[in-house]
């Protein structure tokens, strides 16, 4: 799975793409704390994520848990439907705020801070 | 298991009866084998209370043939005790079946 | 649990009279195991008969041209399955890599292990010192 | 009269990925095979004989419609090639159609009827036959076959109307559409013990379930505590809804498994498969924790689950006085205290429990292993469900151990292991064969013999 960090002013972007499953979670999970040290209010981009399970699911969790943590916070842009039907039957899709699209995300957040 | 013949311009209408297994494939082969060769088979099964896969592949040779001399062999009156046989191997989708075997007969003339 | 022996001579008369055997052994079967009279058209019935016949044809057909060995077939029922065992003397055979017959292709031969095994719950082979060893079992049929 | 139903593959390929290997007819709406309602509408209209013709036969649904006998009629079957037209399907069931006046359904689609309504007098309403088409099919009606072959399009006004079965979202729609508004309209499987709820036989529902109807539960399905099922849901044959998850506007299928704690609304899920009808879209999500196929295993298996945890109770308070009395009475003892993690099932699961009990050598790890209280842990595993009373010995999680599970089939830990009984050395490959034999021929009475054996064998190595 592929990862692009950027940094918007107070936001940090992520461009996910690929698999979201067993096989790409662990290294998800892991990298999304040092994306947190370096901003704590994290954008992912899931428009090119085709695909996402329960451990896919389990390391955003993770990620959001410890944002909250810094009161920072996790929010998801362009999920695809695949995606947000797992969000759905998990009942995540209530503790993720999501954007329609990535740049209505950035500003739409940026104007709350 | 008896067989009977009765040819009428190139469509044979074979009669079959009794149990049609590996046992019965040679009598078939013969039984089918003749100077003259019709263009179509309909095989008329109401008599027939077993197949396998012996008797199934006489069925499929002797659709090869026909189909050589661009005919065909279609099926008629077949019991539902030896349907399962044809299911299994799928040849319910390779041989035309009717109900009826004076219609089988006629569908040929209809295409023609 | 109940079982019964029977010898067969490789002739493919002995291999229909198995099956015949077979189908008529297995309508017992559906009545004791299901306490129903069996139905004239019976799936259970029909895929034991054309199982044990098909397994017999096999191991008569491709017997080796001198050994004239019987073929040994032993059936054995309890409360849930129907088992049948057909043993034979002949060269191993590859049961599990035989490809079934491509069903969307005319096709003559070949039939015969597709069969058993779409037929049967379980058909499984193996090869004990010299002997072909052929199980198959088919589930007690349903009570309608 | 007569009835003949015709259907091709070919009709259906947006169903084929979804409902896999299940024919288009069993496809079940509401849990009723879409097939058994045209079924009744026949039988509704006079019909006394059906035929089923195809091009793809399938084993389901000759065992489930079988001859006819359940509804009292005749049903046969005959077979097609592909694209037959209804000349030709007239042809080749001639027998079959021209004694008769007879009814043609050809295409899949649903009839929405009302089974109080009168269809008898088919006569009246068309001396001269009459037929209806939708997007995905067509109803004919003649007074022999062969008035069928010049028959034009005719609009009659009938008091039922066919509505095609097309796509995921089609059988969805039609499922919420019968639960909702015409429940009464059809007989639907199951009996309710009030207004808009159908429940099937030997359905367990477990603790603080809510039932909001309308909804629909078949046999053997299985709700655990704290489910919340409606409104607007259908629960398949053999499904098992696990602990706090939701469902509501929303077709669980049979034999599929739902995990914990999901909110399932407004979709659709067949084994691994899920549909959600808003995104009209449907994904795979091979996620053991979320959805999954059951393999079928019948009722027994219910039965022997309600075994299970019963004689583990009955265990339980019989050893649990004595197991706190041995707590206080070893509390100073020297203790091995570590937590075991076994595998729960061929897919690789896991579970653990915590041992705490006085090393195996000293005189008081003898006297709780006389009794078996070291069974106390596992004993409450076989209650939560999670392993069986008697099964195979756990096999610790280990990677060379997956490998062995991965090949171990129908392997289900037990708290009381078979080859405990046969004091065979663990490890060995004894062991491994036993354990492999016992669980793959499972019977009852056999594992009351050897829960006996092993309760007998502990009291042994203490006297």
């Amino acid at each position: 799975m592929k990862k692009e960090y950027h940094k918007y002013k107070k936001l940090g972007l992520i461009h996910l793409s690929g698999r979201l499953d067993t096989v790409e979670a662990g290294d998800l999970k892991e990298s999304l704390p040092f994306y947190l040290n370096n901003s704590k209010r994290l954008l992912l981009d899931l428009g090119q994520v085709s695909y996402m399970d329960s451990s896919g699911l389990g390391a955003l969790l993770s990620g959001l848990k410890k944002a909250i943590a810094k009161d920072g916070d996790i929010r998801l842009a362009n999920v695809r439907p695949k995606v947000k039907m797992t969000l759905e039957i998990t009942g995540a899709d209530r503790l993720f705020k999501s954007y329609p699209n990535v740049a209505g995300g950035l500003a739409a957040w940026s104007s709350e801070l | 298991m008896t067989i009977t013949k009765i040819i009428t311009n190139d469509i044979a209408v074979i009669t079959l009866q009794g149990r049609f297994d590996s046992a019965a494939a040679d009598q078939f082969r013969k039984a089918v084998q003749h100077d003259f060769l019709p263009a179509h088979y309909v095989i008329e099964m109401e008599g027939v209370n077993y197949i396998d896969s012996g008797g199934l592949g006489c069925l499929v040779s002797l659709l090869r043939q026909a189909q050589k001399r661009s005919g065909t062999v279609k099926i008629a009156r077949i019991p539902s005790k030896i349907f399962y046989a044809f299911e299994l191997t799928r040849m319910n989708r390779i041989f035309d079946m009717y109900d009826d075997t004076g219609m089988a007969v006629n569908s040929f003339t209809a295409t023609n | 649990m109940q079982n019964l022996k029977l010898t067969l001579e490789p002739t493919l008369q002995q291999a229909r009279a198995a099956a015949m055997v077979a189908s008529s052994i297995a309508r017992a079967y559906y009545c004791i195991a299901t306490g129903n009279t069996c139905p004239p058209v019976s799936r259970f019935v029909q895929a034991v008969e054309l199982s044990v016949g098909e397994a017999c044809t096999n191991s008569i057909q491709h017997r080796p041209k001198k050994k004239r060995g019987n073929v040994l077939l032993t059936f054995e029922f309890d409360q849930d399955s129907f088992y049948i065992k057909i043993r034979d003397r002949n060269e191993q055979l590859d049961f599990d890599n035989t490809p079934a017959p491509d069903l969307n292709r005319i096709q003559e031969r070949g039939y015969g292990l597709h069969i058993i095994k779409t037929a049967m719950d379980d058909a499984s082979y193996e090869r004990v010192d010299g002997w072909n060893i052929l199980s198959l079992r088919k589930s007690c049929p349903m009570e309608v | 009269m007569k009835a003949l139903f015709h259907i091709q593959q070919s009709d259906t390929p947006e169903l084929k990925d979804f409902f896999a290997e299940t024919h288009p007819w069993m496809v079940k709406i509401a849990n009723k095979p879409s097939l058994e309602y045209l079924l009744d509408f026949a039988i509704l209209s006079g019909c006394t004989e059906v035929r089923l013709v195809m091009d793809e036969p399938d084993l389901a649904l000759r065992n489930y419609f079988g001859g006819g006998e359940r509804w009292g009629i005749k049903i046969s079957y005959a077979s097609c090639s592909e694209n037959d037209s209804l000349d030709q399907l007239l042809t080749k069931n001639t027998r079959f159609c021209d004694s008769e006046p007879l009814l043609i359904l050809t295409g899949l689609f649903f009839i929405h009827y009302h089974k109080d309504h009168n269809y008898q007098d088919w006569q009246r309403l068309s001396a001269s036959g009459m037929m209806l088409h939708c997007s995905t099919g067509t109803l004919l009606y003649g007074k022999t076959g062969n008035d069928l072959r010049y028959l034009s399009d005719m609009r009659k006004e009938v008091d039922f109307t066919l509505s095609p079965i097309r796509s995921l979202r089609d059988v969805y729609d039609l499922t919420m559409q019968v639960l909702t508004f015409e429940q009464e309209h059809y007989v639907l499987p199951g009996y309710g013990p009030e207004k808009n709820i159908l429940i099937g036989r030997n359905v367990e529902i477990g603790r603080q379930v809510e039932l909001h109807p309308p909804l629909i539960i078949a046999d053997d399905a299985i709700l655990l505590g704290k489910t919340v099922v409606g409104p607007n849901a259908a629960i398949g044959k053999g499904a098992i809804i696990d602990r706090g998850t939701t469902i509501s506007n929303a077709v669980v299928t049979d034999h599929t498994y739902l995990g914990k704690g999901l909110t399932l609304s407004k979709k659709m899920v067949n084994g691994g498969r899920l549909f959600s009808a808003p995104d009209n879209d449907w994904l795979n999500l091979n996620d053991d924790l979320f959805v999954r196929i059951i393999e079928p295993q019948g009722a027994s298996y219910f039965l022997r689950s309600a075994i299970n945890r019963l004689a583990a109770l009955l265990l339980l308070v019989f050893l649990l006085p004595a197991w706190i009395l041995f707590k206080i009475a070893t509390c100073f003892t020297e203790k091995k205290n570590h937590t075991t993690t076994c595998f729960k099932n061929k897919g690789g699961n896991l579970f653990s429990y915590t041992y705490d009990l006085p090393v195996r050598e000293s005189v008081a790890g003898r006297f709780c292993r006389a009794l078996s209280l070291n069974k106390v842990q596992l004993l409450v595993k076989v209650l939560s469900g999670t392993i069986s009373l008697v099964g195979n010995r756990p096999v610790p999680s280990s990677p060379e151990n997956l490998l062995l599970i991965q090949t171990f089939d129908h392997y289900h830990p037990g708290a009381f292991g078979y080859s405990e009984a046969q004091q065979l050395t663990p490890g060995s490959l004894e062991e491994e064969t036993s354990e492999r034999f016992f669980a793959a021929n499972r019977k009852i009475a056999n594992d009351i013999r050897t829960l006996l054996n092993i309760l007998i064998k502990n009291l042994r190595t203490f006297v």
